[in-house]
């Protein structure tokens, strides 16, 4: 999946957008966004829109307001292919602009993470890849990331789960690592609700039964209920990966000739339109009456593939590799040639298939879950396609790496389905080229009663009595209590270097068995204090997280960080967005460690109310022997030499 | 010359990493093999690992009975060549019909990952002789599918031949009939075990190093047998 | 007294993967000529009166499925349909 | 095409811990007369060719029931069953 933007590389110039009203200024319309004279039901006829044909009807109806392009979008789309897309074209521009792919409202902000990171001789890989890597010791590297699986863990709370751990540890496969380990930081709504009972249980088995069936200890998470998260959950995983430094993979389709392999699941129609639709939109009673499709996670192909990508990384069988998450081929296809600014040409029909009748777009968009797609020297194919079969994994090459233009240009992505061209795309205006946009941004008009109201003001406990019952309410707040419950539903022992995990404040894992070398993880939040200030809010979420990896006894050296927030379009909630960013851009340059990577969430909201402003950091720490480690109880030592408290 | 104790690795295992530390660290040499693959490479003794083979789609256990590897280790395994099953080893076991009954769902229907505490009640067999009759130990249990079930006969049986191995004590973790963690076959030479002794071998990373004894047991046996 | 059966399946459109691994192993066991397999629920619902198929419609719906990836049929089956087809 | 149709139901004897939990939950829903739930699965099996029962048997016992805990039907159902019941 896409990552926050690569701040360094060039971004067209953000659209200025005026602060009233909120919808951003169209760039200059080239072709009429519709043409009259066609009848509005002529949408679409029968057979494959292929690219001759949308040469020859520039004036047909294209539903790109349902697929969640605005007309300024679409507009973009006919001037850079200097006709009308046709309906791969269409369907793979609206996923790759959409809010969830493109980063189009926080990439502005996100810059600040490369701008005011301060230098680390450490990172290998940062913001723009899979996921940050960032190197231990002088063998061995490790990558780690969280990610946002909100929207499908309301729908279906156990496979939104299950697949937003697949795709996480997918990011972290695509580095070169093997993914070690797993944590869950989620927010549910109030605790005696009836709709908590069931996405609570439903993401809980899920994350388990994901993590588990693969193999991960699950070494650390949280676990907060609110009312604000009562119509949108968050359901946030992270992924550790390690890997030796010289196994480090990268994503670009580089060498003309190459083949490209599509490897894994068989692409079915699940998810369609996901990215679109349940990534990017608001949930309204009609969501419950759409039924959209949801995928369906299987961590026993996954494991399979786990294992067998090790085994090619391992014999240097692969030039490029690229998960397939949100957007599936289309968003594989164009971030592999644009990252190498070649061109590629596929030939869809030799995608296996679950489902026959698929259509190329569908195809294009289908996010089924458990695939990779790997570049190869032609020359090594054969011995890819024997791994793969060794672990039991589909392996079927569908396309080749192509030049770039003569004059230097970037390649084109041309795409045949039976021998149609349905796509010829220049690959980096999906990736790159998309709309950017300065949001406007206000203080919520509450933010100053809401500051106004202070804690000062509660009523205290003025006698035992008063005290006892403050303290018991406390116990048995959800928020507080136990929770067991949910963690022992967790494999934390697989793998067998699970140092320390819950319910400790840090998660310690063992790296390297021989010198006891180790890393230290935490993810915290908290969407009260952001929701209060989101710029300290977020410093202090950072804060948290850093001082439960220290006290590990480890060094801290990295961040990740996953922001939940509401949708952008509202003033309100871009201005905690952008307070949240450079809180957490301020707060790293103060401790002296770079942001690695992240996710943005936008459109948590149930109706017109947003989720509390919900940005959640991960700290990474190193240690350089897990023996070291400080345990959070007590340590009782023979001679009776035990722990001082101080 | 060390003991070879081969590992088995299926699809979906997860655990056999573990389960060949354990082995090394008890003093053996892990070998390991491969599902797809009949031959167990001269292998003194076998350990089916945990985890999910198969994704354990259907019934834990039931599709990696039709492995290859495994027609070889039931036939040794009835020849008296020591086979220990942890988990979804355990599982298999059962449906290769090796050891009696089944293993159903957890009967609160959660995946349970706790340290709990075992009696072992027969230090009889190949797998833990180290041990003392109605010595307790800590060992860490993880599973979706552990509770252990058999017909009234069956269970009587057991008892009767002190064939459970082991017993979940201070609170049983799925349900298992008669608190039953680990069973044996008539031979004692193949054990079955719902817990993870693998995972109780390093004071780092487990509860105790009370798992040790279940691999240092096996070396015993085997020296006692002559090859 | 009959019984209602809910079968719940997932939907044709949704990955199987348990069917999948089940009609993966098949050629293991010498079977060859399975074209697919699909793996769902079957709940036999017993009412303490006459059954109740709306009933169990409404329970099915509400808690027995779910209809963003399932779908399910309700019928009535005479009680001893099962020890009739015993194998 | 007409599919087999295996159902696999844990035996009487045997305590079926899912089955239990939906009959707790139905009083929430205030449904009241509900005597029992069993929960099994419901395998549907295509053949390439002619849908072939004996064979369905076959597969049924070696690997879709286990027999220490499971019974099992095996019968041909329309293609359309499934369709014509959709509540
Ligand atoms: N969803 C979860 N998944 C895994 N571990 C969790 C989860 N929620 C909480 N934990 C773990 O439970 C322990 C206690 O959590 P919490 O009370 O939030 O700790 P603290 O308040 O000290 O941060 C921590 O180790 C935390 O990592």
């Amino acid at each position: 999946m896409t990552t926050h933007p690569d701040p360094v590389r060039d971004t067209p110039e953000a659209y200025s957008a005026p602060a009233q009203p909120a919808e951003p200024s169209p760039a200059q319309p080239v072709a009429p966004a519709t043409v009259p004279a066609q009848p509005a039901t002529a949408v679409w006829t029968e057979g494959v829109d292929t690219v001759p044909r949308a040469g020859g009807t520039p004036g047909e109806l294209q539903p790109y307001t349902e697929l969640g392009l605005r007309d300024d979008e679409y507009d973009r789309i006919r001037q850079i292919l200097d006709r009308r897309p046709t309906q791969s074209e269409l369907a793979m521009y609206s996923i790759m602009w959409s809010e969830h792919c493109s980063y189009k409202s926080s990439k502005v902000h996100l810059r600040q993470f490369g701008e005011k990171a301060p230098h680390s001789d450490r990172l290998l890989a940062g913001i723009g890849e899979n996921a940050g890597v960032v190197q231990v010791s002088d063998e061995l590297a490790v990558t780690f990331k969280v990610e946002s699986h909100n929207h499908p863990s309301f729908v279906e709370p156990y496979q939104g789960a299950a697949t937003g751990v697949g795709g996480i540890v997918r990011d972290i496969l695509a580095m070169g690592a093997r993914p070690v380990a797993v944590m869950d930081p989620l927010r549910f709504g109030a605790a005696d609700h009836p709709d908590t009972a069931r996405v609570l249980t439903g993401v809980v088995a899920g994350v388990g039964g994901y993590g588990n069936c693969l193999g991960l200890p699950n070494i650390g998470g949280e676990l907060v209920f609110d009312p604000s998260y009562q119509g949108n959950p968050l359901l946030n995983a992270l992924c550790l990966g390690v890997l030796p430094v010289n196994r480090l993979q990268n994503k670009a389709a580089a060498g003309p000739g190459n083949v490209v392999v599509l490897m894994g699941a068989k692409t079915g129609r699940d998810g369609i339109g996901g990215v679109s639709v349940l990534a990017s939109a608001t949930f309204d009673e009609g969501s419950e009456a759409r039924r959209p499709a949801v995928q369906v996670g299987d961590p026993f192909t996954e494991k399979l593939l786990i294992e067998a990508c090790l085994e090619l990384y391992d014999g240097q069988l692969v030039v490029g590799i690229q998960d397939l998450g949100g957007a599936g081929l289309t968003c594989a296809l164009t971030e592999t040639a644009a990252a190498a600014g070649t061109g590629m040409r596929v030939w869809l029909e030799r995608v296996p298939l679950r489902e026959p009748s698929m259509d190329p777009h569908e195809i294009l968009a289908s996010e089924s879950q458990e695939r990779m797609l790997l570049v190869v020297e032609p020359d090594k194919l054969d011995a890819v396609l024997k791994t793969c079969e060794k672990w039991g994994v589909l392996a079927t090459a569908i396309g080749e790496v192509t030049a770039p233009e003569p004059d230097g240009r970037p390649g084109r992505l041309l795409i045949t389905w039976q021998d149609h061209l349905v796509v010829d795309v220049p690959p980096g205006s999906l990736v790159d080229d998309g709309p950017v946009y300065a949001r406007p941004m206000r203080e919520p008009a509450d933010l100053i009663l809401l500051q106004a109201d202070r804690a000062e003001t509660l009523p205290r406990p003025a006698d035992p009595e008063a005290l006892r019952e403050t303290v018991l309410r406390m116990i048995a707040s959800p928020n507080l209590a136990d929770k067991t419950w949910v963690t022992e539903q967790y494999d934390r022992y697989v793998l067998g270097n699970t140092v320390l995990a819950q319910p400790e404040d840090g998660g310690v894992i063992r790296i390297d068995e021989r010198t006891g070398l180790g890393v230290a993880l935490s993810v915290d939040g908290n969407g009260r204090y952001a929701r209060l200030d989101p710029y300290n809010g977020t410093k202090l979420a950072l804060a948290e997280a850093y001082r439960n990896v220290a006290v590990t006894g480890a060094k801290p050296i990295a961040v990740t960080n996953c922001l939940n927030f509401g949708s952008p379009e509202d003033p309100g909630v871009m201005w905690q967005f952008a307070e949240a960013v450079r809180g957490l851009a301020d707060g790293c340059l103060e401790l002296g460690i770079p942001v690695t990577g992240g996710n943005v969430s936008f459109y948590n909201q149930t109706g017109a109310a947003a989720i509390h402003p919900t940005p959640v950091v991960g700290v990474l720490g190193v240690l350089d022997n897990v023996a070291d480690r400080v345990p959070m109880g007590f340590v009782p030592r023979a001679g009776g030499d035990h722990d001082q408290l101080y | 010359m060390t003991a070879r104790v081969g590992v088995v690795t299926f699809p979906g295992s997860l655990d056999d990493g573990d389960a060949a530390r354990a082995v090394r660290i008890a003093g053996a040499e892990p070998v390991r093999l491969w599902h797809g693959d009949p031959e167990l490479h001269g292998v003194d003794a076998v350990v089916l690992p945990g985890g999910f083979s198969y994704g354990d789609y259907l019934r834990c256990g039931a599709i990696a009975r039709f492995a290859p590897v495994m027609e070889t280790i039931v036939d040794a395994a009835r020849g008296g060549l020591p086979v220990l099953g942890i988990c979804n080893g355990f599982q298999i076991l059962c449906e290769a019909h090796l050891l009696p009954g089944a293993l159903t769902r957890n009967q609160h229907l959660h995946f349970r990952n706790r340290d709990q505490v075992l009696r072992i009640e027969s230090a009889g067999t190949a797998w833990t002789n180290a041990f003392q009759p109605g010595q307790e130990v800590l060992i860490p249990v993880k599973n979706g599918e552990g509770c252990y079930v058999a017909d009234t006969a069956t269970l009587d049986q057991l008892e009767a031949e002190g064939r459970v191995v082991a017993r979940y004590v201070g609170g049983n973790p799925n349900g298992s009939q008669r608190d039953i963690a680990a069973i044996t076959n008539a031979a004692g030479n193949v054990v079955g075990i719902m817990p993870h002794p693998e995972h109780a071998v390093e004071a780092l990373t487990g509860p105790s190093l009370d798992g040790l004894g279940f691999f240092t047991s096996v070396l015993k046996h085997l020296v006692g047998t002559p090859a | 007294m009959p019984r209602v059966v809910v079968d719940v399946m997932l939907k044709p459109e949704i990955l199987d993967p348990q069917g999948q691994a089940v009609a993966n192993a098949l050629p293991r066991l010498g079977v060859g000529d399975v074209a697919s397999v699909r793996i769902g629920r079957r709940i036999e619902i017993e009412f303490t009166g006459e059954p109740d198929l709306d009933r169990a419609r409404e329970i099915a719906d509400k808690l027995l499925a779910n209809p963003v990836i399932e779908d399910f049929t309700v019928r009535l089956v005479e009680a001893d349909e099962t020890a009739d087809a015993r194998s």
